[in-house]
């Protein structure tokens, strides 16, 4: 039982995680219609900003800040310079181009700061199993699917940050600046993805340190409905949650298996995600 | 006169929204079916549920007299049924001959095995199906462009090149959703003279906005509104039919 | 001449020619033939599956994988197979677990396909550690082929012969997928690609058609991956890694998507680019953080060169400086 | 096929890669990749050791040229890249390969090729194999052996406590295992493989804790063993950690706790949390003024003074100081089968602290460890002597205690 | 107000456009016909801003437009309604009639404009928070339209309005149309294949034919032979 409640709670810790970063790769496919391999490499740029910061100053909130806008001018640097121009080669060129842009970030940042492993601490005090800095996970990672999903819902510019990326040519004929709406829907995807670097790192930080968390965020995503902030913060919770039974009742060896099988189960039942729409007319 | 196609009590809806409600046609061999209704009134529906597309809630549907059931979009081909859709619908990386291929493949022979090892036979077939395809393009004047990417070409030619692919599988039914949008004065006559020369060998049925074109070429017509059945009969009939008048035709200009 | 007769003869013409190069260069460059070899094989599949029928995979690695142990666990229980058996079942092995593959993807679009495929590059692997006994857990399982015909011994290096052995598999791959892309079945798989509805309403039956693709695409897989284990004499996990599925794809594109030339280049890449910026990196003076980490920072920027600079690929870019090249000739 | 001894003389008579002035050697290291952190400077560490020994002059009159090449921890790379330095760059020997599931893949065809094949940088018991593998020769002590002499300090120290075993899903803790079990099965209440790509321990940490554990054992990796400490801080779990040498170094666990020393005052600074973890190890602690540590530390501040001084960046600089040990031992008329006359010579006497087994019958490494603790300030203190055992059941016995020190060897001028 | 003077426009060495000089004064409804492939969608897409002309000028309301960003241009009170209607299928029906009046900023003007763009069109009204793709042909074209009217543009390009829908609508639209530039003093410029019913309802007309002006004259003077002779001609 107690076995039970600490993996429970685990679980959501890692949940949180990884529907940090899998909402920054929705931010981003509603922005730009492309999964954007590099989100991963610009959240992990972005904490060894932070790194730098702590490691310079001392305060981990000003890190914590350095990260965020450093995250959101990154995404707006390689929206400019790289993803924008991939979205003509379509979905495989965008798809080679930002897996180059990851390689290349995370070469760099092991250029930068060796691939050693750094120490990166939480945001306030790791100890407990309700420990403030889990509760700040989780606050942190529902008030941004909040906000985003107001954003999204409610706002202007959500709409036509959403009318930009489904149509580019349609939504600048009524008036939409698409050029800028796809950089700001890159940097928001960016500064989440920082957030996201932020709360999975700890307690280590090294250049490979997201690849498995991307996995998983991926899945969350793809599980709740790539267009959909919400579906994947549920699903990134429950993906969370069962990846962490299947850790302490099965193994811990079987954990990306069972991210597969979660992943074909979904999608054989609903080829668009849990709550992915998939009403769209075909004739 | 034998019916090829018929339809009884079809209804389909889309959560609260009724599409079709107890529509029933038939379609005879040799003859020129129009459906024309309002937009929104269920016209692609109707095919829609006809392609295999959408079940409907009720209905039967039958072909040559047997019920089908459960059909999927990709056996209509081998039923000789063929259709365009109501947009081109063309292949934008095969070449105007390759899309027209395409909708040959039913008369292939050889099989996926044969090919994959470069047989003989698959080439014969491959051939013969060339043939074929050339023929209908050249029949439709448009086998000049064969070698030509749909995207270069204009649209007039395209929706030639759409018949054409429905056309080259010799079917015994074709349905056709708005042929004639988009096309000039002159192109719309010729399709009516082509329409009409084509329900020699096989029946067609029409959606089609252009009363003029409609008018003159169908034996019969079916009007539906609101996804209901509201008038059947010979086009001078649903000309001068009060209901058809108000809910589609307009007070003539 | 019969397009049969003529991709047979080009086949053999190629395979003149890996046998004259593989006898003129030093060893280790023939291992370096006989990888390009394998991965000719697992891109040209590939090309077949994303290119040509427009299913992205992240996941082809995990084909690779299934052939490579199966392979493996052949050698070392059923010794008496000769290996070319071995390979013919490596790619059944795959193209079985492809199909299954391409029944649960035939409904899935865009990057929904690539999301599971991706789990499944990842994900698979994981079976070594849940069957460590025999599939050897994390460190996989290591063996040795003797495929040499003992009238060669002493005379052909073994390494040389392996060239000879996987370009001849591979060659063989390509007349067969050259045959299917050129019918009417690779027509079918493009009209699938561009246009699901119209495809359908043609009379091609999307699923099957979807499957039979990554069937063809994940048996190509599977031979790659057994031609690597024939190869190098390994099967372990980290050697299939998400890293390697994506490579795949970026060789499909830096190739040339959609062409079989396409994946000749693309492999060729594949192998030399790191190797290159291998060299490269040892003939400068860095510092070490630096050197360690140019070859991964070169490879990522060529990745993105080519694909906004040559969207075509190596494959389109050659063709074109060609058919510029003969408009001149010709004009003058 | 089997070959005949001719070809094995002639293969023993081969030198290549050597020539008047200089030796090549090779290696297969990760320097990118999911298993770069941790592992990535030990070649940094080697090269400057050659540096130094280049700089005085070589060895019998020999400069050493030492190539890396990443195998960035994957088999196939790893496959690929021995053959490159073996066909392509005609190296020697290869000095130090990196890895069990990597290197494993190569040992068939560097013995089959004859090429010497030393100082494995594993502790896999499969390197010691000197009928298949004649060629091979480990390097660190291997898992079991250190699992044993665990095993018995534990049973003598903590005898009859609830023990919790984290291993690591491979052979490091496997081979570990069976070693412990030698002394420790009957006390073990809980048993928790981890997954080196899965950083999150709180399943396995959560279930140590339930099972009661006192004392908790790991042949864990640097970064797991921060992971476990950190993640049973959070459960506020103390139980008494025992870790192996490959991860029990105090200045890189330091260095990975020290974020939390930073924030959250003196209760979570990485001192706090080492306090007291018992650790084995077989190389001189990096902090004691052991001879050859502040020799190691003298090439480091001179080639390498930005790296932390790690018992990493030592392994590497020990590693690299065997090999030209044994090469001095095989003389000016180098050939492969004279370096392996000089590693079977039993005359090389390393900078550890117990004896390699180096012998014609055995080719494992080191054949033993000693036991620290670490104090409150990171530094340690030794709780048991230096011990050697077998990979068998064989007993534990205290190492010899005729160490050399770098003036003994006078490895270079 | 709109005025072009010797615009080019090319797809690569192809000019689909090819010196076109063409003036629209503000308050009339001016038609362009012209057969398949004679340059109208070309025309329409170059004074948006969607394709840069290579050479020429492009007045709006004494401004050069030529190379100017669409976006811009809409918000300068152009509006074009494309070819095939460019809804955006992914939104709802209310989305994409919100964003038609996004950057206007009287709001109540805005909900004004929404409730009479639904009188014109009743069935947006019943599928209002449907899903653009599940539109109908027709409901889809009455959606870009009315979209753009939701702007309150002061010009409106339309590119075959009439494409796939039923007599009654287009003979609506071609009314409301008559009605606005009366009471709004709206300038249309109106692409169709179907002439009778645009010259019936513009003042002015220009027939285009291979990228160039052939005919420009009031709609009145153009006769059915006229406009046959350059049809054919033009093939
Ligand atoms: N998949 C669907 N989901 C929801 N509603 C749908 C769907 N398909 C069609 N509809 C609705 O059903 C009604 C009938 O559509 P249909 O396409 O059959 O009309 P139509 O008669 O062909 O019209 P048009 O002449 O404009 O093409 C429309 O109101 C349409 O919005
Ligand atoms: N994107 C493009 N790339 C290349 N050529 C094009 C492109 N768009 C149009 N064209 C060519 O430019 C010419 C003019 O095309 P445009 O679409 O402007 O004609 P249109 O008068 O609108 O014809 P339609 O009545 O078919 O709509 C045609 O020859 C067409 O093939
Ligand atoms: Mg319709
Ligand atoms: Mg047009």
């Amino acid at each position: 039982m107690n076995q039970f409640f600490t993996l429970t709670i685990g679980g959501l810790a890692s949940g949180a995680v990884y529907a940090a970063l899998g909402l920054s790769l929705v931010i981003i496919f509603r922005a730009t219609r492309v999964v954007n391999f590099a989100q991963p490499a610009l959240a992990l740029l972005s904490t060894y900003f932070a790194f730098t910061i702590n490691q310079a100053t001392g305060t981990y909130w000003l890190g914590f800040l350095v990260a965020i806008v450093g995250g959101a001018a990154l995404g707006a640097a390689s929206d400019r310079l790289l993803i924008r121009h991939a979205r003509a080669h379509g979905e495989l060129g965008s798809v080679i181009v930002t897996l180059g842009l990851l390689l290349v970030a995370q070469a760099v940042s092991g250029m930068i700061w060796t691939s050693e492993p750094r120490s990166f601490g939480y945001a306030f005090d790791f100890r407990g199993l309700f420990s403030a800095a889990n509760i700040f996970a989780v606050v942190a990672v529902l008030v941004t699917a909040a906000g985003v999903l107001l954003l999204f819902k409610l706002t202007s510019l959500g709409l036509r940050m959403r009318a930009a990326a489904f149509a580019p040519e349609a939504a600048s004929l009524v008036g939409v600046r698409v050029g800028l709406m796809v950089t700001a829907g890159a940097m928001l995807a960016a500064a989440v993805g920082a957030l996201a670097g932020l709360l999975a790192v700890p307690p280590l930080l090294y250049p490979t340190v997201l690849d498995g968390i991307f996995v998983y965020a991926l899945t969350a995503a793809v599980v709740g409905g790539l267009d959909n902030p919400i579906g994947t913060v549920v699903a990134g919770f429950t993906v969370g949650i069962g990846l962490s039974y299947v850790s302490g009742y099965l193994g811990p060896e079987l954990v990306t298996l069972a991210s597969l099988a979660i992943l074909v189960v979904v999608l054989s039942l609903r080829p668009n995600g849990l709550f992915g729409r998939g009403l769209a007319r075909r004739v | 006169m034998t019916q090829l196609l018929s339809i009884e009590n079809v209804t389909v809806r889309f959560d609260g929204l009724v599409a079709l409600r107890d529509v029933g046609l038939a379609v005879e061999a040799g003859t020129v079916l129009g459906v024309i209704g309002p937009n929104g009134a269920g016209k692609t529906t109707l095919f829609n549920v006809v392609s295999g597309f959408i079940r409907p809630e009720t209905g039967v549907i039958r072909w040559d007299g047997v019920e089908l059931r459960d059909h999927q979009p990709h056996s209509l081909a081998g039923l000789g049924i063929a259709r365009t859709l109501q947009g081109l619908g063309l292949f934008p990386g095969l070449t105007v001959l390759e899309n027209v291929l395409v909708g040959a493949g039913r008369l292939a022979r050889s099989g996926p095995l044969s090919t994959l090892l470069g047989l003989r036979r698959a080439a014969r077939d491959e051939a013969a199906l060339r043939e074929r395809a050339m023929a209908t393009l050249t029949e439709l004047g448009i086998a000049d462009v064969h070698a030509a990417v749909p995207s270069s070409l204009p649209y007039g030619i395209r929706k030639r090149v759409a018949l054409a692919r429905a056309l080259v599988g010799e079917p015994r039914l074709l349905l056709l959703d708005e042929p004639a949008s988009g096309l000039a004065a002159e192109e719309i006559e010729e399709l009516g003279d082509r329409i009409r020369t084509l329900a020699a060998r096989a029946a067609v049925v029409v959606v089609e906005h252009n009363m003029d074109l409609v008018m003159r070429i169908c034996d019969r017509i079916v009007v539906l509104d609101f996804g209901e059945v509201i008038a059947t009969g010979a086009p001078e009939e649903i000309r001068s039919d009060p209901k058809v008048v108000e809910a589609y035709l307009g007070v003539p200009a | 001449m019969s397009l049969l007769t003529r991709h047979v003869l080009l086949a053999l013409l190629a395979l003149a020619a890996v046998v004259t190069l593989s006898i003129i260069v030093d060893p280790f460059s023939n291992v370096r033939i006989a990888t390009v070899g394998y991965y000719v094989v697992a891109v040209a599949g590939l090309t077949l599956l994303t290119g040509t029928n427009g299913q992205i995979s992240l996941g082809h690695g995990a084909f690779m994988f299934i052939g490579a142990y199966t392979v493996a666990l052949l050698v070392i229980h059923v010794p008496t197979f000769p290996f070319w058996l071995d390979l013919l079942l490596a790619a059944v092995a795959a193209g079985l677990a492809g199909a299954l593959t391409g029944a649960a993807a035939a409904r899935l679009h865009g990057p929904y396909l690539a999301g599971a495929t991706l789990a499944l590059a990842v994900g698979l692997p994981a079976v070594t550690q849940r069957f460590p006994d025999a599939l050897g857990g994390s460190n996989g399982i290591a063996f040795t082929v003797h495929s040499l015909p003992a009238g060669l011994v002493g005379t052909v290096p073994e390494t040389r012969w392996q060239a000879w052995v996987v370009w001849a598999t591979a060659l063989l791959v390509l007349v067969l997928l050259a045959n299917v892309t050129r019918g009417r079945f690779g027509r079918n798989l493009r009209a699938v690609r561009d246009d699901e509805v119209s495809a359908a309403l043609a009379g091609i039956h999307i699923g099957r058609t979807k499957i039979f693709a990554f069937l063809l695409s994940a048996t190509c897989g599977g031979l790659a991956g057994g031609l690597q284990a024939f190869l190098l004499g390994t099967a372990a996990p980290g050697s299939f890694t998400l890293a390697l599925s994506l490579s795949l794809l970026a060789a499909m594109v830096l190739g040339g998507v959609g062409s079989l030339w396409g994946a000749f280049w693309g492999a060729l890449a594949l192998v030399y680019v790191p190797a290159w910026a291998n060299d490269l990196t040892h003939g400068l003076d860095l510092g070490t953080d630096v050197a360690q980490h140019l070859p991964l920072a070169v490879f990522g920027a060529v990745l993105i060169t080519v694909v906004l600079v040559f969207p075509r690929g190596i494959h389109g870019t050659v063709a074109r400086l060609v058919s510029a090249v003969r408009k001149k000739e010709s004009h003058e | 096929g089997e070959s005949t001894g001719a070809e094995t003389d002639a293969k023993a008579d081969a030198a290549p890669g050597v020539t008047d002035d200089t030796v090549v050697i090779g290696t297969h290291q990760p320097l990118t990749g999911p298993a770069a952190p941790g592992y990535s400077r030990i070649s940094v560490a080697a090269k400057a050791m050659y540096d130094y020994i280049n700089d005085k002059g070589g060895i019998n009159g020999r400069k050493i040229d030492y190539r890396v090449e990443d195998d960035g921890y994957n088999p196939t790379r790893t496959v690929e890249v021995v053959k490159q330095l073996v066909l392509q760059d005609e190296v020697f020997a290869i000095v130090g390969g990196l890895g069990t599931p990597t290197h494993s893949k190569v040992v068939q065809y560097l013995n089959q090729e004859g090429v010497p094949d030393l100082l494995v940088a594993s502790g896999a018991l499969q390197w010691d194999d000197t009928k298949a593998s004649p060629m091979t020769f480990g390097f660190q002590v291997d898992y079991e052996r250190e699992g044993k002499i665990q095993g018995k300090y534990i049973k003598d120290n903590f005898g009859g406590k609830k023990v919790g075993l984290l291993f690591q899903n491979d052979d490091v803790g496997r081979d570990a295992q069976a070693g412990l079990d030698q002394f420790i099965k009957a006390d073990v209440v809980s048993r928790q493989g981890y997954d080196s790509a899965n950083t999150d321990v709180l399943p396995q940490l959560s279930a140590l804790k339930d099972a009661g554990s006192e004392v908790v054992v790991c042949s864990c990796v640097p970064a797991f063993t921060a992971l476990m400490i950190l993640t049973a801080a959070r459960l506020g779990f103390r139980p008494q950690f025992v870790v192996s040498s490959i991860g029990a170094d105090p200045v890189t666990l330091t260095g990975l706790l020290q974020d939390f020393a930073k924030r959250g005052g003196a209760e979570v600074s990485a001192a706090a949390l080492l306090n007291g973890v018992i650790g084995t190890g077989y190389l001189p602690d990096v902090a004691s003024d052991d001879p050859w540590t502040v020799f190691f530390k003298e090439v480091h501040d001179k080639y390498i003074p930005d790296e932390p001084f790690t018992n990493t960046v030592e392994f590497g600089l020990a590693q690299a100081y065997t090999f030209a040990q044994a090469l001095k031992l095989a003389g000016r008329d180098l050939t492969r089968g004279k370096i392996i006359d000089a590693m079977e010579s039993g005359k090389i006497k390393g900078p550890g602290v117990t004896p390699f087994a180096f012998s014609t019958k055995s080719h494992a490494g080191y054949t033993g460890a000693f036991v620290f603790q670490i104090n409150p300030d990171t530094t340690t203190r030794e709780l048991q002597p230096p011990m050697v055992t077998d990979r068998g059941d064989g007993p534990i016995k205290a190492a010899p205690t005729d160490r050399s020190t770098p003036e003994d060897v006078a490895l270079v001028g | 107000m709109l005025e072009l003077s010797t615009v080019v426009t090319a797809y690569g060495a192809v000019k689909a456009i090819d010196g076109v000089g063409i003036t629209v004064s503000a308050g009339t409804l001016t038609a362009v016909l012209g057969a398949n492939g004679a340059g109208k969608t070309t025309l329409l897409r170059t004074i948006s801003g969607l394709v840069a002309p290579k050479s020429g000028t492009i007045r709006f309301d004494g401004t050069d437009i030529a190379g100017v960003a669409p976006d811009r241009i809409a918000r300068m009170g152009l509006s074009h309604v494309p070819e095939h209607g460019g809804v955006i299928t992914e939104l709802t029906v209310r989305e994409n009639l919100r964003l038609g009046a996004l950057w206007r900023r009287d709001k109540a003007d805005r909900a004004t404009a929404l409730d009479e763009v639904l009188a014109l069109f009743p069935p947006l009204e019943s599928r209002i928070s449907a899903q653009a793709s599940t539109l109908s042909g027709g409901e889809r074209q009455m959606l870009a339209i009315g979209r753009a009217l939701m702007s309150r543009p002061r010009m409106l390009l339309l590119d075959e309005p009439s494409l796939g829908l039923a007599p009654m609508v287009t003979a609506q639209i071609m009314r409301v149309l008559r009605g606005l530039r009366e009471d709004t003093g709206l300038t249309v410029l109106l692409v169709e294949q179907n002439a009778r019913s645009a010259l019936s309802v513009a003042e002015h007309a220009y027939v285009l034919a291979l990228g160039r002006v052939v005919v420009d004259a009031p709609a009145q003077s153009i006769t059915a032979e006229a406009l046959h002779d350059v049809y054919l001609g033009a093939k």
